[in-house]
């Protein structure tokens, strides 16, 4: 990559300078707006025999080790899973709130960079919301999959029935229940706003069944200026809106947790705690998708600079931190309690047999992020990016793990202490929603537009450079 | 372009899925069918015509006012009046069979109740309710008839009417569920 | 919650100085109430599913060494922590009695109440247990046989307080002190179980539970438990 | 090319997948209704929907405890104690509460059955009456000398009945015997008590008023003697009804449930037992500054201290406590009554009661108003000799289970083949019945008739009515019929045999009686049955006993390498109980295990051999060698190893057969003097064998001794 080591403090001659700004920041390297949809339209219409191969793969790990190993579950019983008594929630909870942390990312880094403005986000916010609606399809699911009577899940559901009966508005089950439902709702709302004008863009270049679809998805899309400010409108709204519901989300998802008298649950902080290790874990994921996307899809390394892996890369960094600081945080407040049963609890965690998810845990949160992100060569070496965010999301698995099964099997009474070992279908139904996230994220690669590419047209549009002396400073026109 | 049909109006598909919808469709509405008709009885008990000689109900369903189940009657309490009584309907031929052979009448119970619900006759019989207040009009069947729809709702719909005052103990868990 | 002044309020003391350990009383628990057995397998990775365990800890060294023993089941608390995380109410009050009742039907298996509950007293039904035939026979008709997927517990032997419930009020008389057994109580060779209305004040239990030795399991969580504790037998309380 | 999808087409989508789904959810069984069979008679009693309770008696072990047990529509649900009963006061131990799930077993042998070839399992079924036919057949053709009896240690009045056919036959007295007694020591008492009171009768210890108890072994909370009664005696104890909380002091090597109970536990050296307690005797009398009695002459309070490890100082405190107390009592039992020493042991014991003169006084020690039939290990050994001789060419077992619960080195298995016929009445196809020729099943505990005079944990005369609560499950028939039928004995059947046994009770001052038979039969089975109103112990005096002389007792202090070997009976007791899935799953008191057996080991000693919990050890004594998991036992001498009693079974169904070890395997063939097994004495060797087996416990490991899992 050739603008790797280029820095803009060398010695450099005005054109030169213009050259790596283009270089360096997608808003000033601007293409035609027929050459840029194109290549959109390449790079998502472009199949090779790999795609088609991983596809099948990921999708026979759905149908087999999600949907079979949950069937065999449903028939059988919730024994074939390694929970037990205390450990009544293990794996399938851990990985629930680790999808909901990644599916926060999307809607972080998109609505609030976008109310932010914070320009470098327009290539990805796509990627990103695409990662909060599959997060969220494939986190919500585990509600479900945890029932041991799933064939009665609708019991949560309030209508009016024969047993007069409604659910129990106290329990933070049917909060999460209904803060899911939400969120996800509003989030493929969200997902699908911007999408509208990228679709109708779609359809202008289609043909066939694709045409069929795009044309019923894009809503007649004419590209008016009232139907512009309509949309710019409604998105607004939404990426306001969307925020709250965002942080009260993972603060519910936190309360199934914080409102229970467990030893090791019971805390004030666990609401921000899980947002920020949610966003940690989500921009990370980000980070990971885009390397990807960058790297397997078509044009692609047009729209994904190393601008974006620099600006997340500090995000990661700071989000590191605060995670760090809660922490920290939470040590710090059980320590000032002084409840013996805590206290025990916190050290079994750094010293018991399973001690080395907790380092695991502190190691790839903490450490890592530190040592490396500081440094601007490797926040831009896509590569080191993806290793890197890899190992934060294996360290925020862990924490759940942490907080979940290793927190449940060491409880007031030491004579009931026991270990959770995960199973067979525990880890295949845990594997088999990874394979549904890259399944629906592989079909959606080739299906939807992955580069909003009027926000990007949009952004270069109201980009321009402006001499301030004797170096070129961006300036960005207001365009709404 | 070739005009081509959509998928839905596939003429195969649509067989398809209405054979599959007709198998449904008929197994649920035999499914319904069963289980709001009467069983097959090993006699067709003329409740009818017992209820009107006169014979009160607790004469065969005689745990109703000591015990939670009613119960079905024995072959002793058949036998014990029809052996002097009219043998001569092929209905009374059976009976005789049983009887002769003292073997039990595999009756099929028709009011009845899953594992979880733990109804009690004795205190409803107790408040003065009427056999006929939750198990029909006998007198009008041959065979029993069960009552569609006795579910929790019809428990509670009746418990709120009857006793307001003691709703909360009538409508708690523990009342019925253990 | 407005406790109605006439709610019977069904209560334990489990006097530890009395209680040896001799687990005669989950026998008879398991026997009264349908409680399959799991197998070695299944019990050793924590899944036996006895409402009471005998908590055995170790006090002192060899040769001062001595076992305490604890039966631990549901405590059946005024202020359950079960109750308010059971998205369908399946865990929920007995205002009547005044217990913990858990509605095997309507329960759809979230387990939350089994996390929440500071005494672990509730157990999972990870499979369907057979109960094969002949030994289905002996199963108690007046106890659910409970089925895959959903949460038990400890009743306080609810059946016996329906039946006593029911007869007194056939004969029209209120219910007498020890009137309701619970099955443990029956068992419990040296007597160190006492169950009865905690509401009499002349009723044994709460005579008992008047005790300067008494004390409740993890009272400071404010769950008040209606299982009294007496110490003794080297167990002091915690 | 557009394709709209049509508002009619959409409508008719939606109608089918809306049908579609309510098909999905509302499909319920198939058919709700189920065929339910009344009575085709009502039996007497029954009620449609309620329960009806039945009077009996537990036969699970020799105590006799009454029950009640709760029937509901001609099936036994539930077992309960019999309130009014004297023995058990309505309290119940696990064993007797699991005994439905004995009576609905999934392996018993449902009809007669002529076994193939010995030890395998399966044969030929045949009828009754063919069964009946051979009994006769073997009584006519068989020299009485040649019959034998091996009766278990119940029923009584199944033993009563063999008794009489015995002598009816000519042949030998049935010999009887139960695990349970060699290793509770049970027999030595009744050595001791025809030895010095010239009765055969098993004391009783007033546990119930004593003030402070020092006990030798005795592990009366589990199944010493007769466990419930004085369970019952221990809530007494510490009731303090007399006075204050009892204080009680327990000496042996391993830490039981009852042990453990005490307020002081002292690890004893094994086999020291008889020197301590008559050294205590002898500090005792001193303490209350009389002269020692001439039973403790020999004894040497220094040797004594040195034998035993418990410091001279420690001995004086103890003895002057006892005898500065108003209501001292000894009791002993377990592993102290079970070695070469057991005779002297227990003679100790009573010595040291009697020298604080507590004999027939409140909270001291009576004897049992009933005769207890001999079953010494001698008459066993003696037995099998004979077989092995080939003098024995019929043998009937009821009741036991010698290839299981036998030493291994009294090759049990060897001396059944010199014998021709071997009938077993077994109701479950256990070691012993798989290895005859017949087995013709009898009832089982709740279906049969008979009654049980109860031996121990009572001051009055008592028997205890066994009545069938349901009817036979499958095609049994009660033994007594069998041998009445082919004996020719003077009755019609069981009940009629039972009824003349009975007979002398109406007139016997008991808490009921009647003008005549049918009326006082029906009482006694609906009491459970009967007893006096008050105590009736014949007194005894210690003099005979403290004027003795005893023969010192040698010490034995294990070698380096070997450890003594305390052997205990669980909640399986003698074996029996190991095919109930519900007692498996009950956990172990002491160490919470369940399904499986184990070895305890002090943590100590297992360092030094390198055995870790779960480790699978291999224990070999003179005679014999098991290999059990080991599970480190702090409660424990460090030269001592224990191992429970009643697992690894090669039979009895699918929930005994190949689960845990069975440690008759290391007994010796080796009674003492009075006739005693000695199989306390014996020494073990451990070895690891270098496999790991987790066994279920029902503690947290991690939790309780801070190990990882």
């Amino acid at each position: 990559m050739a603008a790797e080591t280029k820095t803009l403090s060398a010695t450099h001659s005005a054109s030169q300078e213009g050259e790596d700004l283009r270089q360096e920041h997608l808003m000033h390297d601007p293409k035609p707006r027929e050459e840029m949809n194109g290549m959109v339209m390449e790079a998502m219409q472009t199949t090779s025999k790999k795609y088609w191969i991983a596809l099948a793969i990921f999708g026979l790990g759905v149908l087999i080790l999600l949907f079979g190993f949950w069937g065999n579950q449903i028939i059988t019983g919730m024994g074939v899973t390694g929970k037990r008594r205390p450990v009544f929630w293990a794996l399938y909870i851990t990985t629930f709130v680790f999808w909901i942390g990644i599916s926060h990312a999307g809607t972080f880094v998109s609505a609030i960079l976008r109310v932010f403005k914070a320009e470098f986000r327009r290539p990805f916010t796509r990627a990103a919301e695409l990662m909060t609606t599959f997060g969220l399809a494939a986190g919500a699911l585990f509600p479900l999959i945890h029932l041991g009577r799933v064939w009665t899940f609708y019991w949560m559901i309030p209508y009016p029935n024969a047993r007069w009966l409604w659910p129990n508005f106290r329990s933070p089950l049917v909060w999460d229940f209904l803060a899911i439902t939400t969120y996800l709702l509003s989030s493929t709302i969200y997902l699908y706003l911007p999408l509208i004008p990228d679709l109708a863009m779609a359809r202008d270049r289609s043909t066939g069944w694709r045409h069929s679809i795009y044309k019923l998805l894009a809503l007649n899309w004419r590209g008016t200026e009232a139907e512009w400010h309509r949309l710019r409108k409604a998105i607004n709204i939404f990426a306001f809106a969307i925020i709250p519901v965002m942080f009260s989300v993972h603060t519910i998802v936190s309360w199934d947790f914080a409102v229970s008298q467990t030893v090791g649950w019971h805390s004030t902080i666990f609401g921000p705690y899980f947002i920020i290790g949610a966003i940690l874990s989500g921009v990370s994921a980000v980070v990971m998708i885009l390397f990807i996307i960058q790297s397997t899809m078509k044009n692609m390394k047009y729209f994904i600079r190393l601008e974006v892996f620099d600006s997340l890369g500090k995000l990661v960094l700071i989000f590191s931190m605060a995670w760090a600081y809660f922490f920290f945080n939470e040590y710090l407040l059980h320590w000032y309690g002084g409840y013996q049963a805590v206290r025990d609890l916190l050290t079994f965690h750094a010293q018991g047999p399973t001690a080395w998810v907790w380092y695991t845990m502190l190691i790839c949160n903490v450490a890592i992020p530190w040592l490396t992100l500081w440094n601007r060569k490797i926040r831009r070496t896509p590569l080191a990016m993806f290793i890197i965010t890899t190992l934060v999301n294996v360290g925020m698995f862990a924490e759940r793990y942490t907080i979940i099964p290793l927190t449940l099997g060491e409880q007031r009474f030491p004579f009931d202490w026991g270990a959770y070992s995960p199973r067979l279908t525990d880890i295949s139904i845990v594997i088999g929603t990874f394979c549904l996230f890259i399944f629906l994220y592989l079909l959606a690669s080739r299906l939807i537009p992955l580069i909003p590419v009027w926000e990007v047209q949009e952004g270069q549009m109201a980009h321009s450079t402006r001499k301030l002396g004797k170096g070129k400073v961006t300036s960005v026109a207001e365009l709404e | 372009m070739q005009r081509k049909k959509p998928w839905w109006q596939n003429a195969g598909l649509r067989i398809g899925i209405a054979l599959v919808m007709l198998v449904l469709l008929g197994g649920a509405a035999t499914g319904v069918v069963i289980t709001q008709k009467a069983p097959q009885q090993p006699i067709e008990f003329p409740h009818n015509f017992h209820v009107g000689t006169g014979i009160p109900c607790a004469y065969c369903h005689s745990g109703a006012e000591t015990g939670p189940v009613a119960g079905l009657p024995s072959i002793e309490t058949c036998w014990g009046c029809h052996q002097q009584l009219r043998t001569n309907t092929p209905r009374l031929a059976k009976l005789a069979e049983y009887g002769s052979t003292n073997t039990p009448i595999p009756w099929v119970p028709v009011f009845i109740q899953p594992d979880f619900v733990h109804f009690n006759h004795r205190p409803h019989v107790a408040a003065g309710l009427e056999c006929k207040t939750c198990h029909g009009d006998t007198a009008g069947q041959t065979v029993a008839e069960p009552i569609p729809g006795q579910n929790m709702g019809w428990c509670l719909d009746c418990h709120y009417k009857m006793a307001p005052e003691n709703f909360t103990r009538l409508s708690d868990c523990a009342t019925c569920h253990y | 919650m407005s406790e109605k002044v006439e709610a019977k309020k069904w209560g334990m003391v489990v006097d530890l100085d009395l209680c040896t350990g001799c687990q005669a009383c989950v026998t008879a628990c398991a026997m009264e109430n349908n409680i399959p057995y799991t197998g070695e397998d299944e019990t050793a990775y924590g899944r036996g599913l006895h409402w009471i365990r005998i908590q055995r800890y170790w006090k002192g060294e060899y040769p001062e060494v001595s076992p305490t023993h604890q039966p631990v089941m549901c405590q059946q608390c005024g202020h359950a922590p079960c109750e308010p995380v059971c998205p369908v109410y399946a865990s929920v009050h007995s205002e009547e009695e005044q217990i913990n009742v858990q509605v095997y039907n309507r329960c759809v298996g979230t387990r939350y109440c089994a996390n929440n509950c500071p005494y672990i007293s509730r157990t999972f039904n990870w499979f369907d247990y057979p109960h094969p035939v002949p030994e289905s026979y002996s199963l108690n008709p007046d106890v659910t046989v409970r089925r895959r997927g959903v949460m038990e517990k400890c009743t306080f032997c609810v059946q016996r307080i329906r039946h006593a419930v029911d007869t007194a009020q056939a004969e029209g008389r209120e219910i007498e002190d020890g009137e309701v057994m619970t099955a443990c109580q029956q068992a419990c060779p040296t007597g160190a179980i006492i169950f009865g209305d905690l509401s009499k004040k002349e009723s044994a239990v709460s005579q008992a539970a008047r005790s300067q030795r008494s004390f409740r399991l993890l009272e400071e969580l404010g769950t008040e438990p209606k299982v009294v504790y007496l110490k003794g037998g080297g167990n002091y309380g915690g | 090319m557009s394709k709209k999808l049509s508002r009619r087409d959409f409508l008719k989508l939606s109608c089918a997948a809306a049908a579609a789904g309510m098909v999905l959810v509302g499909c319920g069984p198939a058919s709700r209704y189920v065929t339910r069979v009344p009575y085709a008679e009502m039996p007497e009693y029954q009620h449609i929907g309620k329960s009806t309770y039945y009077a009996t008696t537990c036969r699970e072990c020799p105590a006799g405890c009454g029950l009640i047990v709760r029937t509901f529509e001609g099936r036994a649900i539930k077992v309960e104690g019999n309130p009014n009963h004297p023995v058990n006061r309505g309290k119940i131990c696990p064993r007797g509460l699991t005994s439905v799930q004995g009576v609905y077993n999934l392996d018993r042998i449902t009809g007669p059955v002529m076994q193939g070839r010995r030890g395998k399992a399966g044969g030929q079924a045949i009828s009754w009456d063919e069964a009946v036919a051979l009994v006769k057949k073997r009584f006519q053709e068989t020299k009485g000398s040649e019959i034998a009896f091996l009766l278990g240690a119940m029923p009584d009045s199944l033993y009563d009945l063999t008794s009489e056919l015995a002598s009816a036959l000519k042949a030998p007295a049935p010999v009887r015997y139960s695990a349970l007694n060699y290793l509770e020591g049970r027999d030595v008492w009744l050595a001791v008590a025809s030895q010095y009171f010239g009765t055969p009768s098993f004391p009783y210890f007033d546990l119930e008023n004593a003030e402070i108890v020092f006990n030798f072994g005795a592990e009366f909370l589990e199944n010493w003697l007769s466990p419930m009664a004085y369970s019952r005696g221990y809530r007494g104890f510490r009731k303090g009804q007399l006075g204050a909380r009892g204080y009680m002091v327990s000496f042996a090597p391993r830490q039981s449930i009852s042990a453990a109970a005490a307020d002081e536990w002292i690890p004893i050296k094994p086999g020291s037992e008889a020197l301590v307690a008559l050294a205590l005797t002898r500090l005792a009398a001193y303490a209350r500054s009389e002269f020692s009695p001439e039973i403790t002459r020999q004894v040497d309070i220094k040797a004594a201290a040195e034998a035993s490890g418990i410091s001279e100082e420690k001995l004086k405190e103890l003895a002057s406590r006892f005898a500065g107390s108003n209501r001292p009592l000894a009791i002993g039992g377990g592993s102290a009554l079970a070695g070469k020493s057991a005779f002297e042991t227990a003679s100790a014991i009573l010595a040291l009661n009697a020298t604080v003169y507590n004999f027939n006084q409140t909270g001291g020690v009576f004897l049992t108003p009933a005769k207890a039939p001999s079953e010494r290990f001698a008459d066993v050994q003696a037995l099998f000799e004979k077989m092995r001789s080939g003098a024995v060419k019929t043998l009937f077992i009821h009741g036991v289970n010698p290839l299981f619960d036998l030493p291994a080195a009294l090759n049990a298995a060897e001396a059944f083949k010199r014998v021709e016929t071997i009938v077993s009445f077994s109701s479950f196809p256990d070691e012993t019945a798989l290895a005859s020729d017949y087995i013709l099943p009898d009832h089982t505990m709740l279906e049969g008739w008979g009654y049980q005079t109860v031996l121990a944990g009572t001051t009055r005369k008592i028997v205890s009515a066994i009545q069938p609560v349901v009817v036979p499950l499958y095609d049994t028939r009660s033994t007594a019929d069998v041998l009445i039928a082919a004996g020719g004995l003077p009755y019609k059947d069981e009940v009629d045999f039972l009824q003349q046994k009975i007979l002398p009770l109406m007139s016997a001052g008991g808490t009921f009686t009647a003008p005549e038979l049918p009326s006082f039969w029906a009482k006694f089975l609906q009491y459970g049955g009967w007893w006096q109103k008050s105590a009736d112990y014949a007194a005894i005096d210690a003099d005979a006993l403290l004027k003795s002389s005893i023969s010192m007792p040698e010490p034995h202090p294990a070698p380096a390498d070997q450890y003594h070997l305390v052997v205990y009976p669980t909640q399986f007791g003698d074996g029996s109980g190991a095919n109930r899935p519900w007692l498996h799953e009950t956990p172990n008191p002491a160490t919470t295990v369940m399904w499986n057996s184990w070895v305890e080991i002090h943590p100590q000693t297992a360092k030094k051999l390198g055995i870790h919990d779960d480790d699978v050890v291999r224990i070999r004594s003179e005679f014999g060698e098991i290999e059990a998991v080991a599970y480190l036992y702090p409660a424990l001498r460090p030269d001592t190893v224990a191992l429970p009693f009643g697992l690894g079974h090669e039979a009895l169904g699918r929930f005994a057969e190949g689960r845990g070890c069975n440690p008759a395997r290391l007994f010796p063939n080796a009674s003492s003097q009075n006739g005693n097994l000695a199989w306390a004495d014996t020494l073990v060797s451990l070895s690891p064998t270098g496999k790991r087996r987790p066994i279920a416990r029902q503690e947290s490991r991690h939790g309780v001794y801070g190990d990882g899992e």
